[in-house]
């Protein structure tokens, strides 16, 4: 059944919250605003509270999550978030808090902020954290914009090159233009990883920096990554880790120990803290101590001093080299809440568990489906995702990766990440998680295997899928063409 | 065990002999020997769920919540308060453990929720489109001043000092990695100065940035900051407060180009400061240069209304490093709070709202300025639900001293404007009655009339 | 798509909850308890976190209610069960409290009970209320026993029987039996309210009492209830008021006024606490001064002495003629939470208006539905209530009650009462609530007027319903011929 | 307008036309004039949202409650960990606000729920069948003596004076009013006196009650109850804790009758008692006679598995004065509740769990045995999770005491069992780390030295 929209249940007159009347003494607001500043209709729709339960009980019921089911999503760690996370996130003390509180009001928060920037510095090897990005693509923004100070700072400014596989993210390359680099790309190798010797063509001393993602984005690891990082500091230039897939490592190999020398975590991936269908999240960057001193401004501090004994937290805002601020505030400290009660949930073991699970739930997939699709770059150990390819379907019978994707939520499962990475053609790329079962893997695949040979002897059955959503699959052409971006009754009301 | 993870000894053994290899390290041979961690990670042991609950609660204790205490502060981030019915329905986990609506056909609640927001905040603003959030209020305002230059193809953006100085800070560092150019022009007497304005501005400016109600909590004159950007050929940008949208004018009938604010106080909590919810909406013409998701209306195969991400060709995934905007992750679940907050606030709570910050302001200011020594620098300026007084005792003093009466007092503003160092920026929402209100001035009072002790100021 | 049993998910060695180890010195618990008494083996599932967590959101999604819409289950006041009361009840200084706490450490929650005993006894027009009953038939009995021993103190411990209508709800003689009473039944006349000649005729001096309905079970307020009441005293019996249907009374009369003794409350229907798919419930009982000293023990009191001046609330136990108790401590105080937030959420004006407003939707129904159903008892007002027939349908069709309820479910509608009161064939038992708007009820009255039409037009679709929920038709004689009652893999394993 | 009420005055207008009324008044005819009420409730004016939920947090934070206060209460109610999922899922709008699952095409989800807590009943218990719950472990123990007078066709019910003090008083307020009669069998050393039993049964007894640990925390010798029970032709009933049968071998492998106990532990909040769990357990072949709801499994039109009540003649609502149980409402959100708390557990859990309570309660009464003058007055009889120690200072002193250590202390027995007047029954869970215990054991060393003030006893 169809649920309407909210504008479409209006009823003038009506109303949800039960607020309170005026208790102080009541002067016209064109009195004490103005006539001319105040706005003479205000189109917002009016229902009672109880519709308003209902229509959202309703659409929650229409969207799939972790929380109904598999979400093999790749380079998104769709893995269970603890609802632990969310009750100590819940706590007024967290909650109900003012960032402009006194820092003596507020040592609770200080001492989350604090510990979590710690942390992360082990987990990844590295100097120093802050919790300002308010995303993964916001933490490659600020690692291009220290990159460009500290070259800078060196007398380097010309240095505007940054290197990105082909491989990467769509964020990478946009990041660094953002930030007023030209990006230059750098070709795959035929084992999936980064071609040294591309590589070593475009180093050269204009190049600021390389952006890689490890393990990359075909979810396999880059085993030349500390002669890579080597190539390009002797080139002059730093390396950045995107650690979007930071889970395959957990407590096995650190971006540090590497070379790299500056990375960004998704807590929204790694550390399990729900991606909201689309955010919030925190982008957490951590540095080696070359990039230390460009962090953002306030970085949180611990301070024991002999007069006052017990730890102390405080913001130090004093930071000469600081690129600046990048968010209004701390960034997202309900996000470091979760992220940090999920670390002290898992401790260090608990941490490589997840890591070493993600790893054996994603090659059992690649295993188990290497007969039925084409595995990318071949049938070799992956990490914590597998990337399968739909050639061979699209070629047999013209299904394509969508149709599959498409026709994966008949079967009860959401689809995987579709088209990416861009190198490998007809891409479904497939992250289990730890978090799944055995038992559930074994149902995707079954699922899998089953489109596969549905491609085979009954093709338009996927092409025309899916056949059991509350929609069937949408005119993204017709979004485009005839472009409804708002629901304009109630606003010419 | 406490990883979460679902497979048993028994089933590990399984699947490495699905997978044809002995053990882990087998799979693991890619990663060279040389950086493989030898140790394990130096974190905190692990915590049972009970005492890790206990252990946030502790750390939760130490802090002045507003079970506990009652906070006038505002700067922008607010304490509105939050109808029972939003967290319920905003923490379903079907939303909440979702990921960005890539496929449309599992996502139709999200999706029709976000088309329902764009529909919000454009009858709100008076603005044509919206996207379906950015990070926060002061990153979105640098992704407007960004959006203006590409727009205008003009490299300077000029900022009234009666902006959110963390906002201008936020654009000055996103405008100083690109090369562009950020311009303050001062303010006088709790507003923009239009003189100000219009000598900062020339042919190389992209946009004026004001805020409305401003820091200070004055209102603007718009529709003169807009002129003075549209006779330089500049875009007319506005940052302002969804709360007071409730009774002002929205920015759309002054013919701004682009509405950026911080949606915090739409059912969002104050949290620290994070996560927040910055809401960008402009004018249709300028939707190929937009950042951002946006979710369109469309139809399925049988002819259904349905609802997708649209204009994808914009973003970073499709268009690389030619994007409008790197942003990816956004703030989805702050903005399906807003739009929960908003329908059951609906035309008449809104309104409400907005009188009832307006009056109990009004009512604290009065009340403040009966105080010996207490005055309003900035005359009879109307504001809204926030307002600076200069006190006669350093605010961080009053403040220390408003504490034992379990009252968090207003931002000093001492470190933002050295001229105001007397000055303290107080807010006043519907959540404070004349109660809460009369006691802060009562406590207030105390504390101004206590001796100076040697550590204060 | 079906969903497993949690045991069918079931892996050996796999866990959920996240435990403490033991911390303090460990000694085995053979040896503390006797091997002997020991178990051998603990059939429980092991599943992960995850699966529960998904396990049990998909459940809920199988289930529909208030919140995902239209519930107009008659007798069963579904109205919106506000959001905020969840959030008043779960407060830890409620919900984590010990019963036997020192009474000067639970002083809040004893001001709740009372001030909640104080109000329900105002609605109602009463003396004094308890709250220990833990649904209305909880109350039902309570009341039978209060009654009993009432007359057993007057030397009338003869009076063993209770008078109830035919048109009563089945707990009323189910409790009166469950007292050691005998049942006799009342006719309905043809106006459907109490025959007062067969009401005068079955009095004499065994009865102990009368248990009615107001407004009864056909939705019709019993008008003569002043001189029912009357001669039922007149003839020594006591008048009990089953107050199920209070909702359509809320500050427009009140049971008290009108010459009951003893009347239960569904806080579950009345005042809006969830029944959360068959309870938790509170049947609160409230007494006129007569029954005042039979009350379960304890009961909240409030003291203000002038050595401690400010209220104190105590529990006393000292009431000699109490029946003694009924529950293992007071009650369903987390009920309570809820129900004070509601009156103090709604006060006079509101109670009011909820009650104004049901009796107009439940009109509003009947009027919109004269025509394509019979409705009992003719056209005449209702309160917030209306029974409709669907004996037309019957006849003409075979059509039953049950087939229209079922084909509702197709509408996205939960059907009304099916077959009760009994005195009605093939009843349809319809209490919209004011809580519904009228785009809703609109939307109801239009699904059952087609369905009238499709009785007429096509039958079958309406006797195969229904066609759109997660299974059809149940087979409930099979259920009972099979009785299958548990999981038995899963005890034997 | 604060009534929830979805009409505005246009549609109330627009029904009262079309019912064919002018006014409301006119629908409210059949009420005569002389009961109407012509004031207003004499309630307290309505409050808006945010001013009810400051007004019960004002009243809640009068409360000592778990998260200010470490509490070894127990007899009866139990502050057993409670894992996030519980609260929830079982708070999930589809479950709480959805009446009884009268017609279960619409209801499957709580009727599956409700088909696998049978179940897990059934597998704590060892018994063949479950209902779908009862008020509470009192009222279900109250209605466990009436079915077995129904069986057996006996009018006696024997209880041990070691069963729960308010359980008894339940059971004797059902009994009185229906004229059957309750005989109450002495305890000694802190468990039923099986001589005692043996002495109270005869040809009229219907059965034998006995609780299991018992009230005092003690093991009883089930077997030999069961025994008595059965050689006088009477039915064994049992009340257990669930939590212990974590450990415990089943009450159906004692050949138990009927199986009664309070589920609050499993996962539902103690709520100063209430709503509580009844759970209700018997053997398969006392079906007919058994009260309260049941789901039962069958298929639907198309084969597929579907959930349903069933048994329904046995209910009030069919059977009327015939029926098993006045039962209507039961307590089915915290059967969901104790289900899922069972399923996150799961075998290891809820082993570890009983364990943790055994250890912990086991060293706290070592701790305890180790003061000065405290004794054990029931010597080495095992006991679960509960303990009676004898103190040298009133029970009600030392908790009096122990409330400046943030503690609430055990129940003083005085008042339940007179010869215990020196008694104190504590409780000591899994939620208690060994330093709370220590602080505990530490505060009544420090009340047991205070020197007695004139207020004290
Ligand atoms: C490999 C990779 N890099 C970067 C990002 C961007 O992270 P965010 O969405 O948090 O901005 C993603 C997210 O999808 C990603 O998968
Ligand atoms: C008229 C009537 N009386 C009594 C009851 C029994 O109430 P409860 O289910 O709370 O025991 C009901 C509930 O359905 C009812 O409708």
């Amino acid at each position: 059944m169809s649920e309407p929209l909210i504008f479409e249940k209006s009823d003038p007159g009506c109303h949800g919250a039960n607020l309170p009347r005026c208790d102080v003494p009541y002067t016209d607001p064109s009195v004490l605003l103005g006539a001319d500043n105040l706005r003479p209709d205000l189109p917002l729709p009016e229902v009672s509270e109880l519709e308003v339960v209902r229509h959202f009980t309703r659409l929650s019921q229409r969207n799939y999550a972790i929380d109904t089911g598999f979400y093999p999503l790749g380079s998104c760690t769709m893995k269970y978030n603890p609802k632990v996370n969310e009750r100590t996130a819940g706590l007024p003390g967290f909650a109900a808090l003012h960032p402009l509180q006194p820092e003596e009001t507020a040592q609770g928060a200080l001492a989350v902020l604090y510990e979590l920037q710690k942390m992360l510095a082990e987990v990844c090897g590295m100097e120093a954290t802050t919790l300002q990005p308010a995303a993964g693509a916001h933490g490659e923004l600020l690692a291009m914009m220290m990159i460009k100070a500290y070259h800078a700072d060196r007398g380097e400014a010309h240095r505007d090159i940054v290197l990105i596989p082909d491989s990467a993210h769509g964020t990478n390359p946009a990041s660094a233009a953002r930030c007023g680099f030209k990006v230059r790309s750098i070709p795959s190798n035929a084992q999936g990883r980064t071609d040294l010797q591309a590589l070593a063509a475009a180093l050269d001393n204009n190049v600021a920096a390389l952006m890689l993602t490890n393990p990359n984005t075909v979810g396999l690891f880059e085993s030349d990554i500390v002669q890579i990082c080597r190539m390009v500091h002797e080139a002059g230039g730093l390396v950045y880790c995107d650690g979007a897939n930071m889970n395959a490592m957990l407590g096995i190999t650190r971006p540090g120990d590497m070379g790299f020398d500056v990375m960004h975590f998704n807590l929204h991936k790694t550390f399990s803290t729900p991606h909201g269908g689309g955010g919030p999240g925190c982008g957490a960057v951590s540095v080696q101590p070359c990039l230390e001193p460009y962090l953002p401004v306030p970085i949180v501090e611990k301070v024991e001093t002999r007069e006052q004994p017990g730890a102390r937290y405080r913001f130090n805002c004093d930071r000469p080299r600081s690129i600046g601020k990048i968010h209004s505030f701390y960034g997202a400290f309900l996000i470091a809440v979760r992220a940090y009660t999920y670390i002290r949930s898992l401790g260090p073991e608990g941490l490589r568990e997840a890591g070493e699970n993600a790893v054996i739930n994603a090659n059992y997939i690649r295993a188990r489906l290497a007969d039925a699709f084409e595995v990318a770059y071949g049938n070799q150990p992956c990490m914590h995702e597998v990337v399968l390819s739909a050639v061979r379907q699209k070629q047999q019978s013209g299904v394509r990766a969508l149709d599959i994707s498409k026709r994966l939520m008949d079967y009860g499962f959401h689809p995987p990440t579709n088209y990416f990475p861009l190198i490998v053609p007809e891409a479904l790329m497939i992250e289990p998680t730890e978090t799944e079962s055995k038992q559930t893997l074994d149902a995707f695949i079954e699922a899998m295997i089953s489109i596969a040979r549905e491609a085979q002897e009954n093709p338009e059955v996927v092409k025309a899928a899916p056949h059991r959503t509350v929609v069937s699959r949408l005119d993204e052409t017709a979004a485009v063409k005839n472009l409804d971006l708002r629901y304009t009754a109630v606003c010419e009301a | 065990m406490s990883s979460y993870v679902s497979n048993t000894e028994a089933d590990r053994a399984e699947m490495l002999a699905a997978i044809g290899v002995r053990s882990l390290e087998d799979l693991l041979t890619p990663i060279p020997e040389s950086i493989r961690l030898k140790r394990d990670l130096n974190l905190p042991a692990a915590l049972d769920e009970a005492a890790v609950i206990r252990h946030l609660q502790s750390l939760a204790a130490q802090n002045a919540d507003l079970e506990s205490h009652r906070c006038f502060l505002g700067a922008g981030i607010y304490d509105h308060f939050r109808p029972s019915v939003v967290a319920y329905l905003a923490g379903r986990g079907e939303f909440s453990t979702a990921y960005t609506p890539y496929q449309p056909e599992l996502s139709q609640g999200m999706l029709q929720a976000i088309y329902e927001y764009q529909t919000l905040i454009c009858a709100l603003t008076g603005m044509e489109i919206s996207n379906a959030s950015m990070y926060d209020g002061a990153s979105g305002l640098a992704e407007a001043a960004l959006m203006a230059a590409s727009i205008t193809e003009r490299g300077q953006v000029v900022v009234s000092q009666a902006v959110h100085p963390h906002y201008r800070q936020v654009i000055a560092t996103y405008l100083n990695s690109t090369g562009y150019q950020m311009v303050e022009a001062p303010a006088g007497g709790g507003v923009s100065s239009l003189e100000a304005l219009r000598a900062a501005v020339g042919d190389q400016t992209a946009c004026v940035i004001v805020q409305h109600p401003n820091f200070f909590g004055c209102l603007e004159d718009v529709a003169a900051c807009v002129e003075i950007a549209h006779r330089a050929g500049a875009l007319a940008v506005a940052c302002v407060d969804p709360i007071a949208l409730g009774l002002l004018k929205p920015p759309g009938e002054y013919d701004v180009d682009i509405v950026v604010g911080e949606g915090q106080s739409l059912g969002n909590a104050m949290a620290f400061g994070g996560p927040l919810l910055g809401f960008f909406a402009c004018k249709q013409k300028f939707i190929r240069s937009f950042p951002g998701r946006i979710v369109g209306a469309t139809v399925d195969r049988q002819g259904r209304r349905g609802y997708t991400m649209t204009l994808r060709t914009r973003e970073q995934d499709i268009r690389r490093e030619k994007a409008t905007s790197n942003i990816c992750t956004n703030e989805a679940l702050l903005a399906l709070a807003a739009t929960i907050y908003l329908c059951e606030m609906g035309k008449a709570g809104m309104r409400q709202v907005a009188d009832l910050c307006l009056q109990k302001a009004h009512y604290a200011q009065r009340r403040l300025l009966e105080l010996p020594g207490v005055s309003a620098p900035f005359g009879s300026v109307p504001f809204f639900k926030e307002f600076v007084v200069r006190l006669p005792v350093a605010p961080e003093t009053v403040n220390r001293r408003l504490l034992p009466h379990k009252i968090v007092g207003g931002l000093p503003l001492g470190p933002y404007y050295p001229e105001l160092a007397d000055g303290m920026l107080l807010c006043v929402t519907e959540t404070k009655t004349k109660e809460d209100v009369d006691r802060l001035v009562d406590a207030v009072a105390a504390s101004l009339a206590e001796p100076e002790t040697a550590k204060a100021f």
